[in-house]
């Protein structure tokens, strides 16, 4: 199912869909792109080059309430959270972030279900749009993936210039567009061939950049190179990188609150900072940065391999992008993909 | 350029240096990033440039022996810092200052050529040109340069043990703390929404902190978790506690590297906060950071005299 | 109207840290002498001015005080001798990137107050709450 | 609804001084029915709740054999386990679990058994050794060798007057040299050591090991000195954890998650794994 | 997780009255982790006491609130009493009910939600409190003394007769300070040789006192009860223990007989050899060789004082020595100096001989000073007909001198005039002062004396200028009481010069890491409460190292160190409140920010080192028996590396937490409220 969707008509169909859903899109923030629970439709931003946080919060929050307690005398009275009721739509998501949350979605079903997780992601429409607009930082196609593919998603956009190419990918997403046809035009043949080959020209903005194949085959024998020495030393253990990345999904779990009543919560947590593993007792078997970064890397391209069949990285280049310190993700597989010998 | 290489040849030739911190050239047009050279090959990767921004100086303590570090004012303020608070040691470090014009931002560089891909770039004078695959194009040095550094007084790192690069001179300099008046002249309630929709959107990924060379601590307050002294959580209030006390630990020890400022992925005008200390002590205690080593920080001392208008 | 009737409802909260050589010994004095002031205040007891990290200060802020008030010594009295100019330097800072950030200057209060100075502890505590009845409650550090 | 991470209320029922930091919570969930059916295997853990603190994870020392109440034996080392040594009867705690893989009883079944625990680290055995006693025909001979520091270190004290009485089990006690007392009649010397002396036969037998990380080392090295299998030498591993169920992303050596594949390894697993924990 | 148990105490009516105590501690049993909670008529009576200590064996309480008065009443109370009971003291706390509560409200009902919630708050605080244990410091039980003018002396002696040993320093070959120089003293006119000299005596029999004369204090290491001191025994060149104090050396030596060497203890009035000994009655009476002027030591040639000593007890080739003592506590008696000569320009001192300062007139006046008691002028020898007096020489002179009132002046020129009257009848004495400050028992009597019965005139008045008119000197001042010019002719002037801190004191002050003010003089820890403490612990003041006084105040604080000291040495070990602060070395950086802000100096660095003796890092370090807990470095420590215990993070902030909750507890936030109407 193929349509067009002219540019001017997009507020229209948001103000629609924002009939059942909570519309999640991205927006102008300084100069910044960010995703959010948005009412007025005109600010939303569908062409952008990279959100600076990917949207996975809005599955897995930064911050979250896991249940309530309050003491009465030694008794203590619990209450488990509960996830907001009303569906959301995040609109205008780049394919990469769009694969992350499947990527996430293998994680949080890991024997144990996630509820929380589910519960949002089951109540959430995907709608992708291609990314034209790459930049330097980007290399999904190294990861197999491509900046207009989404799958995963239920409807995606490609901003063809005046109008949106509009694909309807899952059932929940056709049946969407069919809810609202009045405001879509079908696609023609040359609006395909027009789609075809904007989607040809981006491929060629992202080059590839390594081997992946090659990279996760050598993996298994670098764990112990003496490149993870000389290449973690930029790393300043912050967090802005795992924050960042739509694939990271660790967590730490804390209570808050005074003396007698509070909350636990869960809230994101970075391997990059020291504490992650630094156990009672003040072992800390992850204690520099070469192992924190090496774990990192590891996580990405291993370590997830063999627990979920797939790489945990979709080459956002947020990483890259946003490292204070310069640390460049591509040039360590690209290091990697020569081999442990090279060094 | 010559010229660095060439020292640090030679310097990575002598026994009692380890490593030499400076920068080379990144992947991204106009990325440079830190770099350490152990080898005389590794020299010939190190670049000195305006777009040589992060402050080099946390990197010393990384190292167990001595190191050659390139500084600018921005890290040789920092220097001093460090100096001033028993951090490193004088013996463990050679100092290669370097006189400095302002450095640019890459960023808004990046933005200006509008994802063309770039061949190369140059600096000559006050312009900056760049190549790009076919054509080029050049632009105004002064519209490029990093916010701290238009205002900036210190042309020369006030401490070096070598000294590279002609004198700089400057005049005229744009007021530093203009944009905190501004602010300050704000009503309250502007000024705390201002700062709330900021904090609001604060990560709490500590970029900030752990790029800042005087943001030494072992285990920053942040990271203190029995008892837990800012909530983990990232919202409004534990963020606002979490940015006023990082500002405040830096009262009378930011050096205005702009570092944090830069590292911030969100935007958050952290530099503003710091302007605000540095005017608050150098106002009431006539103090300036990053420029005397044997002085302790003002908020380790006090005068007898110091004000108190605002004490009933 | 109604809006008026709301706020002769709500009391200020104020939280005090006071020394506990001067500005608790001179509460007491006020207590001792039969002094009458608002209810409003609590006092968490600290050995010196010295002893208040200004995160207490904020974390009283956002517990839901509305104003906070720091009291010890007159200069040359501490019972540390230099506890209160140390605090007086921290605090002169703080209280600058507090009214930076937005907080009304009125609901920081600073102030020496000696074991013998009862009246004066009484008058400024009337004088807080009286103030800070005036700026109603505090928002945006509490959520 | 997030029931994954919502810990079932439990109620202490009794609190036994093990050793100067060391207890042991004697505790039953706070819904009769909900305990009656709970089931666990020795090995397993759980996630401890002091709310307003935080939660902690504890092995569970009792033996599923034993249904009427769940032990959890903390030693004081942070800040939940220093709160949750302020517990008392009555108090209110939460209780998620249980966790990750267990000792192999079945594969167990039929062999020798020698327990090398020290410390703290003999509240996973003690949990398998209940079990292996009230189940004391499927198994064969029984070695228990337990060490601590000084005589004081040495936890569970009743459970040890009845090991010793049990059927085909022999019960060797030591101290680190200087910990001993005037009376102490056990043995003196590290674990390895007295491991090495008493000799245990190899044949038919599983070692299963537990105690501190030096002493695990030295214990292993002893063990393969004394030609045993890495297969047939079972330890388990800790790593810091918050989630236990193999989400928050830190317990993980490799891509082998110890809240999940573990915290019961073999030795000859523990050689396939990067050496980072 | 604790079990609390809540005592609300009526005070009689003074609580009761206004907060409805029996509300409270209703309120308070629902409080998290209270698990017993009582309201009792007085808490502070025994049988309250008892209540407290019965409850906390019946419900095995691990924390106690008693709501009651203020702490600084009773905390010490409940405490002991808690001790008593074998219950750790600090798990007790206390609510302030009374003083901060029902005495300054009126409102019964404001005042009982008050009063639940300052319980609250304290139970949420002792809930996070810790046991903590008494800290114990090994005291060694001896006294080091520095200086040995009479402040010094009397310390000495007040400790060595407490039965404890004694190390008294004294820079100059022998005791005896400033005292020693006087003449007759105020207000009494007793002879200061006479009441003085045989305490000298004393101190040199003493069994308990070690004197080291001509020595200074080289170093101080360590703190309270264990200090390490290096004392510096500069070369006598004369064998002390042979040497029997015959004097034939000192009169033999060739040095000094032209006056080219002066004598410090006649203040520049008279000559000495190189080989000397102060003054005839000096303790120890043992000559020293003053090694800059002896000619045997400038050219290698001489030798005399070694040929003529019988005893052999010279020895040329005497080292200076460091011995080192330990000791408990240090008694700091260093005196003071003399406002310098030549500051006084217009007065022409140093420029005329007939001005001379007060000190020079002492010795002038008595009868072993060099003119043996009369007084002369030192242009030419013959007495003189007027003498000018000039007060306030320096002091009260923020301009030229010091803004200080150096306190003896007064009154030692009305000793002054009088002594002029005795020595030299006919004589008359013109006294210009600024005031007259006579405060001391006896003094005003004094003065009036000298005014009325020994004709003193006094002039209120500066004096602008000192010129000579042909043998005479005249003073120009201007009286302000009449507001005319006066003019005087003398035939000798007395400066009463200002009393400053004594050469050096800084850099002692240093060594001993005490503080000082702006002036030098040494600062006690409370210029009311602890006057002869310093801010260092096991350091006291005595005498003019303080600021300048006079002999009964040099005496009386010389007692009271004396008294501190002993107070110190009588346990065996010194029991200090656990209440203070400890570094986390783990965390901590060692960036030494702590450092200067400890009043105390109670923090140095400390290396860690590894099991080699590799150095792995430097971090602060604590002296459990120099700090006070006062918290200061708590705060400045940006990482929370300091814990101050009795006051934790941990405490103070539940203590500010619950503030939260008490308000969603008890009272609508201000939004329902809203939303309410
Ligand atoms: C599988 C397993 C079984 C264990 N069984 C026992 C036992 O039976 N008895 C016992 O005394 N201890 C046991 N431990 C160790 C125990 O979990 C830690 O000592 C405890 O969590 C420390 O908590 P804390 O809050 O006091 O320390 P803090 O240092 O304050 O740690 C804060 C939090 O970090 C996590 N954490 C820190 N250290 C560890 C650690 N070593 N392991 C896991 N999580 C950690 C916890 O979530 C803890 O709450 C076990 C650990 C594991 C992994
Ligand atoms: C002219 C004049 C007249 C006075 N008349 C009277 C009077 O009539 N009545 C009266 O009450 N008061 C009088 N006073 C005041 C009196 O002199 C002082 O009150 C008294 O001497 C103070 O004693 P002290 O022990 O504190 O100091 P000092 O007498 O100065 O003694 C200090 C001692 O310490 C020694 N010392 C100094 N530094 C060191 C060091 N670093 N190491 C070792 N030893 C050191 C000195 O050598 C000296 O022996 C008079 C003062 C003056 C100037
Ligand atoms: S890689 Fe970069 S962003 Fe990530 S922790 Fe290191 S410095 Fe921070
Ligand atoms: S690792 Fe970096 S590039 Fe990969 S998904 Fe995460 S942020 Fe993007
Ligand atoms: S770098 Fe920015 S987002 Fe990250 S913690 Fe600092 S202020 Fe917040
Ligand atoms: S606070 Fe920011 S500007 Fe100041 S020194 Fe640190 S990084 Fe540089
Ligand atoms: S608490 Fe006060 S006295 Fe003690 S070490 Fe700290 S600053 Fe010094
Ligand atoms: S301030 Fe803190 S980190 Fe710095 S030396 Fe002192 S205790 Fe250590």
């Amino acid at each position: 199912m193929e349509l067009i969707l002219k540019k001017e008509k997009l507020k229209e169909f948001l103000e629609q869909l924002s009939k059942n859903y909570e519309i999640i899109a991205p927006v102008k923030e300084g100069e910044l792109i960010n995703f959010k629970s948005v009412k007025d439709f005109t600010k939303v931003v569908m062409t952008y080059q990279k959100s600076i946080k990917s949207p996975k919060e809005f599955l897995f929050p930064q911050c979250e309430e896991l249940y309530k307690y309050k003491f009465s005398g030694k008794d203590v009275e619990i209450k488990p959270a509960e996830v907001e009721k009303k569906p959301k739509a995040i609109v205008g998501i780049h394919p990469c972030d769009a694969v992350a949350i499947k990527i996430l979605d293998k994680l949080f079903g890991w024997d144990y279900k996630d509820e929380l997780y589910f519960e949002r992601r089951n109540n959430t429409l995907l709608i992708s749009i291609t990314c034209n607009t790459p930049d330097w930082s980007c290399f999904c196609t190294s990861v197999e993936g491509t900046p207009y593919d989404a799958d995963g998603t239920d409807i995606h956009f490609t901003d063809t210039g005046e109008t949106y190419y509009i694909e309807g990918k899952s059932e929940k997403g056709k049946q969407i567009l069919q809810d609202n046809n009045n405001l879509f035009t079908e696609a023609k043949k040359e609006d395909k061939d027009k789609v075809e080959k904007i989607k040809k020209e981006i491929m060629e903005q992202v080059p590839v950049k390594f081997d992946i194949k090659k990279v996760t085959e050598n993996m298994d024998c670098i764990f112990d190179s003496k490149l993870w020495d000389r290449i973690s030393v930029k790393c300043i253990h912050c967090g802005a990188c795992a924050y960042l990345c739509p694939t990271c999904h660790c967590f730490d779990i804390n209570d808050e609150g005074n003396y007698e009543e509070g909350k636990r919560i869960r809230c994101w947590d970075a391997c990059m900072f020291g504490h992650f593993t630094k156990m009672a007792g003040g072992h800390n078997p992850r204690e520099d940065e070469k192992t924190r970064y090496r774990q990192r890397i590891f996580h990405k391209f291993n370590y997830y391999i063999k627990n979920f069949d797939t790489i945990s990285c979709v080459g956002c280049g947020r990483c890259i992008a946003e490292c204070p310190a310069g640390m460049d993700l591509v040039k360590t597989l690209q290091l990697i993909e020569k081999g442990a010998e090279h060094e | 350029m010559e010229d660095i290489i060439n020292i640090a040849r030679e310097l990575i030739k002598r026994d009692d240096i380890e490593a030499i911190i400076g920068y080379e050239k990144g992947r991204a047009p106009f990325q440079t990033v830190p770099f350490f050279a152990r080898t005389p090959e590794d020299c010939d990767k190190l670049i000195m440039n305006s777009l040589c921004v992060n402050n080099l100086v946390s990197y010393i303590n990384q190292f167990s022996g001595k190191v050659a570090i390139f500084v600018k004012p921005c890290d040789a303020k920092a220097l001093v810092g460090l100096l001033q608070e028993h951090q490193i040691e004088r013996e463990k470090l050679h100092i290669i200052g370097i006189n400095c014009q302002g450095a640019l931002n890459p960023k808004k560089l990046r933005n200006a050529i509008k994802g063309r891909m770039v061949k190369d770039w140059s600096i000559n004078g006050d312009k900056i040109k760049v190549y790009y695959e076919s054509g080029e194009e050049e632009f105004n040095i002064k519209d490029f340069l990093l916010d701290k550094c238009p205002a900036c007084d210190t042309r020369t790192p006030p401490i070096y043990d070598e000294l590279l690069g002609d004198e700089i001179k400057t005049a005229d300099l744009p007021e530093l703390l203009a944009r905190v008046k501004e602010l300050e002249k704000l009503p309250a309630a502007e000024k705390q929404q201002y700062w709330n929709e900021h904090f609001e959107r604060c990560l709490r990924c500590y970029a900030c902190v752990k790029i800042c060379p005087l943001c030494y601590c072992e285990r920053c307050f942040v990271e203190n978790a029995s008892p837990q002294w800012i909530d983990k959580s990232n919202n409004l209030k534990s963020n606002k506690a979490f940015h006023l006390i990082r500002a405040y630990h830096l009262a009378g020890r930011c050096i205005d590297c702009g570092e944090c400022d830069r590292a911030c992925p969100m935007d958050i005008p952290l530099r503003e906060l710091n302007l605000k200390m540095r005017k608050s002590v150098e106002e009431h205690f006539n103090y300036v950071p990053g420029k005397d080593i044997d002085v302790p920080p003002p908020l380790s001392t006090f005068k007898k005299e110091d004000p108190q208008d605002f004490i009933r | 109207m109604e809006e008026k009737s709301a706020k002769t409802d709500w009391e200020p909260r104020i939280v005090g840290f006071v020394c506990n050589w001067c500005t608790y010994a001179g509460a007491d004095l006020a207590g001792t002498s039969r002094l009458k002031y608002p209810p409003n205040v609590r006092l968490i007891r600290l050995p010196c001015t010295g002893a208040i990290d200004p995160l207490f200060i904020v974390k009283a802020f956002q517990s839901g005080a509305d104003a906070v008030l720091v009291s010890g010594c007159h200069p040359n009295d501490c019972h540390y001798t230099s506890g209160n100019y140390h605090a007086r330097r921290k605090l002169t800072v703080f209280k600058d990137l507090l009214e930076f950030t937005g907080l009304d200057p009125k609901r920081f209060w600073m102030s020496w107050i000696s074991a013998s100075e009862g009246q004066k502890f009484a008058s400024f505590m009337e004088e807080i709450v009286t103030e800070t009845k005036k700026l109603g409650p505090l928002k945006g550090y509490n959520n | 609804m997030s029931s994954l991470y919502v810990p079932h209320k439990a109620i202490i029922h009794q609190v036994i001084e093990e050793s100067p930091d060391t207890k042991t919570f004697r505790f039953k969930l706070a819904d009769e029915k909900l305990h009656k059916e709970f089931d666990f295997k020795p090995g397993q853990f759980c996630e401890f709740s002091v709310f307003g603190e935080g939660e902690s994870t504890f092995c569970i020392s009792s033996s599923p054999t034993r249904k009427e109440f769940l032990d959890c034996s903390v030693k004081k080392v942070g800040k939940v386990t220093e709160t949750i040594h302020k517990l008392r009867k009555g108090h209110t705690i939460g209780f998620r679990g249980p966790y990750g893989n267990h000792f192999p009883v079945d594969e167990l079944k039929g062999k020798n058994l020698i327990f090398v625990g020290g410390g703290i680290g003999l509240a996973p055995l003690r949990s398998l050794i209940q079990y292996v006693i009230d189940k004391r025909e499927d198994y064969g001979k029984i070695t228990i060798l337990y060490g601590a520091r000084s005589v004081a270190d040495l936890c569970y004290e009743r459970d040890l007057k009845k090991w010793y009485k049990a059927p085909d089990t022999d019960l060797i006690l030591t101290v680190d040299p200087g910990g001993e007392t005037p009376e102490w009649a056990g043995k003196i010397g590290f674990v390895p050591t007295i491991l090495e002396e008493i000799n245990p036969s190899k044949e038919n037998a599983k070692v299963i090991t537990c105690g501190p990380p030096i002493m695990i080392k030295f214990t292993i090295q002893a063990l393969e000195r004394m030609g045993f299998n890495p297969e047939d030498i079972i330890t388990t591993l800790e790593m810091k954890m918050k989630c236990g169920i193999g989400k928050c992303g830190r317990c993980n050596i490799g891509h082998i998650y110890v809240c999940k594949h573990g915290p019961v390894f073999t030795y000859a697993q523990i050689k396939e794994l990067p050496q980072e924990f | 997780m604790a079990n609390i148990g809540v005592f609300v105490c009526w005070c009689g009516s003074n609580i009761a009255q206004t907060v409805d105590v029996v509300a409270v501690a209703k309120a308070a049993s629902e409080f998290k982790d209270v698990v017993y909670s009582v309201d009792y008529k007085y808490m502070c009576s025994s049988p309250g006491q008892n209540m407290m200590i019965d409850a906390i064996k019946q419900h095995n309480l691990d924390g106690v609130v008693i709501a009651s008065c203020s702490p600084r009443m009773h905390e010490s109370t409940f405490r002991s009493a808690a001790v008593l009971a074998g219950f750790n003291p600090y798990m007790v706390e206390m609510a302030n009910l009374r003083e901060h509560c029902s005495w300054v409200h009126d409102n019964r009902e404001e005042a009982t939600k008050k009063a639940i919630e300052l319980v609250r708050m304290i139970v949420a605080k002792v809930a996070r409190n810790a046991p903590l244990n008494k800290i114990y410091v090994p005291v060694t039980k001896r006294a080091l003394v520095i200086g040995g003018g009479i402040a010094g002396i009397q310390a000495a002696l007040d400790i060595a007769n407490g039965g404890v040993e004694v190390i008294m320093v004294e820079k100059e070959p022998s005791i005896g300070g400033h005292m020693s120089q006087l003449d007759e003293t105020f207000p009494t006119l007793d002879c200061s040789q006479c009441i003085l000299t045989p305490r000298m005596v004393e101190v040199a029999t003493h069994k308990n006192i070690t004197l080291y004369a001509y020595s200074e204090v080289d170093s101080v290491e360590g703190f309270v009860g264990n200090f390490k001191v290096k004392i510096k025994r500069k070369a006598k060149c004369v064998i002390e223990e042979l040497c029997t104090g015959c004097g034939l050396c000192t009169q033999k030596c060739p040095v000094g007989k032209k006056g080219e060497v002066m004598n410090e203890f006649e203040v520049g009035m008279a000559p000495r050899p190189a080989i000397y000994i102060p003054f005839p009655q000096a303790v120890p009476n043992i000559p020293v060789i003053d090694r800059e002027n002896c000619t045997y030591f400038k050219t290698g040639k001489c030798g005399v004082c070694a040929k003529v000593c019988v005893a052999k007890a010279i020895d040329f080739n005497q080292k200076d020595e460091i011995v080192e003592e330990e000791v408990g506590a240090i008694i700091v008696a260093t005196g003071y100096d003399l406002y310098p000569k030549d500051s006084y320009g217009e007065y022409g001192y140093g420029k005329f001989k007939d001005v001379i300062s007060g000190l020079e007139f002492e010795r002038m006046v008595s009868a072993s000073g060099p003119t043996k008691g009369k007084v002369l002028r030192p242009s030419n020898g013959k007495p003189p007909k007027n003498v000018v007096f000039i007060k306030c020489v320096g002091s009260r002179d923020e301009k030229h001198g010091i803004s200080y009132c150096s306190k003896i002046c007064c009154m030692y020129t009305a000793k002054h005039a009088m002594l002029l009257h005795h020595k030299c009848p006919g004589a008359k004495a013109y006294i210009f002062y600024m005031d007259i400050r006579a405060t001391g028992k006896g003094y005003e009597e004094f003065v009036k004396r000298a005014m009325e019965e020994e004709g003193a005139v006094y002039i209120r008045g500066r004096v602008s200028r000192i010129y000579k008119r042909k043998d005479h000197l005249v003073v120009v001042g201007a009286d302000t009481l009449t507001g005319k010019p006066v003019e005087v002719e003398a035939d000798l002037v007395v400066l009463a010069t200002a009393i400053i801190a004594k050469d050096g004191a800084d850099k002692l002050a240093q060594i001993l890491k005490i503080s000082y003010d702006t002036h030098n003089f040494y600062n006690e820890a409370h210029p009311k409460l602890r006057p002869v403490e310093t801010n260092t612990a096991g350091i006291f003041l005595a005498g003019c190292c303080q600021a300048p006084k006079d002999i009964p105040d040099s005496v009386s604080q010389g007692s009271a160190a004396a008294s501190k000291a002993l107070a110190l040495f009588s346990k065996k070990e010194l029991e200090r409140e656990p209440l203070i602060s400890r570094v986390n070395e783990e965390f901590c950086v060692g960036c030494l920010a702590c450092q200067p802000v400890c009043p105390y100096n109670a923090i140095e660095e400390k290396e860690i080192r590894d099991r080699k003796g590799n150095l792995i890092k430097k971090v602060a370090h604590i002296n459990e028996g120099l700090c006070m807990g006062c918290g200061a470095c708590a705060v400045t420590c940006r990482s929370g590396c300091i814990i101050l215990e009795g006051f934790t993070n941990n405490q103070i902030f539940e203590q500010i937490n619950t503030f939260e909750n008490l308000i969603s507890k008890f009272e609508p936030t201000p939004e329902e409220t809203v939303a309410k109407k």
